[in-house]
């Protein structure tokens, strides 16, 4: 993983907002993700948490105003696994279709193993555990160059070890220069400190 | 470690798609095996006097050809938009309406390309003259990506639609429609002993146009689709 | 009968006793296939208006009555899979499919190389040929649903079902194309050549036929053995045969 | 409060069925849209001599409502297996064969019933003589409900498959023919000025032994398909 | 909700053994399930607590061995929802393809108003937040009335307040005489015993 610098911005949202179904998510909401920031979005269910990311990423193109600025390439990994069912882990991995680098058969087996996959690398993944299939996933963080990953309840479906291995991974991507936006109704046990953006009461640093 | 460049990402996702047809082998047999049973049900419900099978025998090879594209098309993105992959794809940093093509290219192998290789045996069945199948194949071969193309478009437009359904067939029929006038007329053309050359020449023609903006609809459509 | 069916239950008797009968049965197959083949070939008259050609009916025939037969054991068996829930009769089924499916297409293979200097024509849309047909698909649509499913133990049972509604389907496709052909067209082409066959030339299509039908048992109860010691690979007996294999 | 005995259980599915295909009214409209596009692809196809039409125009009815019926089978308990209703639905205490025939009436009322309503319309596009026009919907009513409840056996078994594909359409074809033979001999038969009583009475007969055996082949085909 | 015997056997599973893809997942597992106890099924991702949880509700009948009993209805909620994103969530519990009792509209709307979702009875399923979605279906442990309760992960996607209710909704079916099997990767805090059956080192009263 290349060296970033801590502290340079790598997304700047300015006076988001958004109605769904007639209701006000959020409004006005204003902030900038730097380089070394780990955020939490926090909010109750039909908060607004997973409709924000989507934004942020660039999916949501329409239905909101404000603008989101974007000045680093970006991971996100939504509520959905974009793994196909026929495919086994390493050739999802292989053949993903998110344009990332092509990763050699070393790597993609050291991330599989590090993620808890050693011995699935090679089996179609619809016969892989809900967790398993999530963690595949996973394996994308640690393949991936990014600076900003957006990630959307990524402990779901990990056990504990799962989510401690996890949360370790965090915090060292946002030690070495990376920037973090996650949601979870989980509390965050991790290194680093960790910024709030709560959709019910808005921001507090 | 860099993004790869767009032909080369181009040739991933190809190489992807054709894993994945390979993997269900049925779902690639499946457009031949229709073709198949079309073919016979024809004389099922026409009757089965070999002369009258013969003056059908073009027209009804291109129309199963086009319904078993059609069958196909819906499903072009629709499981990548089902599992996540397609917003994956509009992240990527290589630019869409090129990865679309590996799609398409990827649906024309496993489907057209069959079906124009396989062709001469159902014409053989339905006593097509043999001097028309050269026409046959080579109408299927250029008509076929055409048909791609064209249905990828309306797979694109319709993906996202939670109430679309099998919208995409109104959306997409009417355009379908020249390809088949042109395809079964060569091969008419061919039955009678008339040059073929004009009408692959329009085939062809189309199919470039397609080949230059079917993409970028396609990219459009997607974007769109995404988002409903 | 309740032990016997309890054996036929158990998969190391069951691939035993296949063994034994294949013992004798496959030499007898091959002795009755070489003698028919020959007597049909060399030692029967050639026929008046077709000249050599019609020689080829020592190959059709016997496998298109076969092959239709052939439909009836992959049926009995799901049947029996799905009532008795007995494991073995899926392998039996799951065995016949494969082998159905391949005689069928040397009866259409066949007719079809005899349908082009008698009528012709490769193909005509008639009762009998149509069906062979779709006994073909209904044949491959049982393959295919076997390998489709990850779980053999259900595909079994979901083939066993597919087979026993192609069974009640037969007689209708059957009955169905026959009246459909005879409405719309005269009686231009019959097979029904049988009360015209001369003994010389009858004799050895019945034994072809007899033959055929030894080379459909065995063909099925080779693939039943294989197929048996892919599924049982894990337990005891096979281990200890396959190792006993590796020692001779 | 006790379950709902197995004929409200029905009713309640069927209400439920016949709810969702409102919702999407463009999957109501697609077979009848594929229905008038497959008739008016036919005369380009095939060349449009009138006095030919009226030949093809019992066969080519009957072979679109055949197609059209065999896109939408598959769709019976897809989308209940993939969002998880299929596994609630097996564990209902109401027997599971009588559930299926609330889908498959749902699926014949939106596809079949409606076919067979708007037919007259394309049978005079396509110069079918009027005499014929009663036959053909009589046939139509009749051999839809049989292919809907064939298709359904065909979902049935298919649904659970990762691999399957359209594997449907090769598993239910060779059951439709019968199907397709004696619904267009029907109606060759009155554009002839024969009786039609006798098709019309065989294909009741089907349609019953369907009735009463299909059911239970869908029920042990679902059980055994949520276990794939 | 009817009062129940504590103490009755309302599922017993005698020596199931499990192999998935080679690997064994349980052996001779036994155990008898009663009126009035909440088992918490826990093990790694991967240890086929989802296989289990099928083959306890019968959905699983190829593939293991040993048998199972049940004696009393029950009630399965799987990873998938089972709700159609075209209907309401009205519509999905009154027209519910569990065959299930048939409830009257206050009843239904009471439940959806427990589980918070006052004022989205009308709105399709498909525009609700994925925990929201999740919430639909915990409606219907209000209004079933089958004894034993099969939950896998039922916090999946729940928010905090969500989750503390849940976690009472269970004690309380317990209390009254029911019984609940569930797995989640969460430690549960409730008012009753909790019998975990571990897949990795076996039972554990
Ligand atoms: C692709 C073409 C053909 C197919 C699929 C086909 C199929 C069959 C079948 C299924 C049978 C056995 C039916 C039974 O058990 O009763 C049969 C028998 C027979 N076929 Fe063919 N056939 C074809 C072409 C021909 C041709 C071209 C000829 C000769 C002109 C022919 C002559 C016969 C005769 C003589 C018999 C035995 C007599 C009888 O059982 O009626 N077949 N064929
Ligand atoms: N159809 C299948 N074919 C082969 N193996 C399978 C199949 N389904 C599941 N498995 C395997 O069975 C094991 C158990 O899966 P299961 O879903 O029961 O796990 P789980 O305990 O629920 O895990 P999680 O916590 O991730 O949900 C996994 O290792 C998985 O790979
Ligand atoms: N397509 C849509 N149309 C209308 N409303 C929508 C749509 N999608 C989402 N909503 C509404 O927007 C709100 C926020 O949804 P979102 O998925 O962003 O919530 P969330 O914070 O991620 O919740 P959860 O914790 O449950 O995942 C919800 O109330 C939902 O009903
Ligand atoms: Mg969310
Ligand atoms: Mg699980």
């Amino acid at each position: 993983m290349p060296t970033r610098d801590s502290g340079v911005p790598v997304l700047a949202a300015r006076s988001l907002c958004l109605e769904r179904g007639g209701r006000e998510l959020f409004r006005e909401l204003s902030f900038t993700i730097c380089a070394g920031q780990l955020w939490q979005i926090e909010g109750a269910n039909g908060a607004g948490k997973t409709s924000l990311l989507r934004i942020l990423c660039g999916l949501s193109r329409y239905g909101f105003t404000g603008q989101v600025e974007r000045f680093a390439p970006l991971l996100y990994l939504g509520h959905q696994s974009a793994l196909k069912a026929l495919l086994t882990p390493r050739e999802n991995l292989a053949f993903h279709v998110s344009g990332e680098g092509c990763y050699g058969d070393e790597q993609i087996e050291s991330a599989l193993a590090r993620v808890g996959l050693y011995g699935y690398e090679d089996v179609a993944s619809h016969t892989l555990s809900a967790g398993q299939h999530r963690r595949v996933n996973l394996a994308r963080l640690l393949l991936s160059d990014a600076t900003l990953w957006l990630l959307d309840e990524p402990f779901t479906a990990i056990d504990k070890a799962g989510v401690d291995e996890l949360q370790a991974l965090l915090a060292s991507h946002v030690a070495g220069g990376g920037a973090v936006v996650m949601t979870s109704h989980q509390a965050l046990d991790v290194s680093c400190d960790v910024r709030y953006l709560n959709l019910g009461t808005g921001l507090a640093a | 470690m860099t993004p790869p460049g767009a032909v080369q990402f181009c040739i991933r996702l190809l190489r992807r798609q054709l894993l994945l047809a390979v993997r269900r082998p049925l779902e690639i047999g499946n457009p031949l095996l229709f073709f198949a049973m079309v073919v016979a049900l024809f004389p099922l419900g026409l009757g089965p006097t070999p002369e009258t099978l013969a003056g059908f025998a073009p027209g009804v090879l291109w129309i199963t050809a086009l319904l078993s594209n059609l069958l196909t098309s819906d499903a072009v993105f629709r499981s990548d938009f089902e599992d996540g992959s397609l917003e994956q794809l509009l992240l990527a940093p290589q630019p869409l309406f090129m990865s679309v093509l590996a799609y398409i290219g990827a649906h024309w192998l496993t489907t057209g390309l069959l079906l124009a290789a396989v062709s001469p045996v159902f014409a053989l069945m339905l006593n097509l003259p043999a001097q028309a199948i050269v026409a046959l194949v080579a109408s299927l071969l250029i008509g076929t990506a055409l048909l791609s193309l064209i249905g990828g478009i309306g797979a694109a437009l319709t993906v996202g639609l939670k109430r679309g359904g099998m919208l995409i067939s109104l959306l997409i029929l009417p355009l379908y429609m020249p390809v088949l006038i042109f395809g079964s007329a060569a091969v008419q053309a061919a039955v009678g002993g008339f040059p073929v050359g004009p009408y692959l020449a329009i085939l062809g023609a189309m199919l470039c146009l397609a080949i230059a903006l079917a993409p970028l609809a396609m990219a459009a459509g997607l974007r769109i689709s995404i988002d409903a | 009968m309740w032990p016997i069916f309890h054996k036929f239950g158990s998969p190391p008797w069951l691939y035993a006793i296949a063994g034994a009968i294949l013992r004798w049965l496959l030499p007898i197959t091959l002795l009755a296939l070489v003698t028919g083949m020959v007597w049909g070939l060399l030692f029967t008259p050639s026929e008046n208006v077709q000249g050599n050609s019609y020689r080829i009916i020592y190959i059709h025939v016997p496998a298109a009555v076969v092959a239709l037969a052939g439909y009836y054991v992959m049926a009995l068996a799901g049947a029996v899979s799905l009532i008795w829930r007995m494991k073995m009769a899926d392998v039996a089924m799951k065995a016949a499919a494969p082998v159905g499916a391949a005689l069928t297409f040397v009866a259409l293979f066949t007719g079809a190389i005899w349908g082009k200097p008698t009528w012709g024509t490769w193909w005509v849309w008639d009762a009998r040929i149509t069906s062979m047909l779709i006994l073909l698909f209904l044949y491959l649509g049982v393959v295919a649903l076997y390998e489709a499913f990850d779980n053999k133990e259900a595909a079994g049972k979901a083939c066993a079902v597919l087979s026993l509604v192609g069974m009640v389907n037969i007689p209708i496709i059957y009955k169905s194309v026959d009246w459909w052909y005879s409405l719309h067209q005269g009686a231009s082409i019959k097979f029904t050549g049988e009360t015209s066959i001369h003994p010389s030339m009858l004799y050895p299509l019945l034994l072809m036929i007899a033959a055929f039908y030894a080379l459909f048992t065995c063909a099925l109860l080779l693939n039943m053995r294989a197929e048996l010691l892919q599924r049982e690979q894990r337990t005891q007996w096979v281990q200890k045969l396959l190792s006993k294999d590796v020692v001779n």
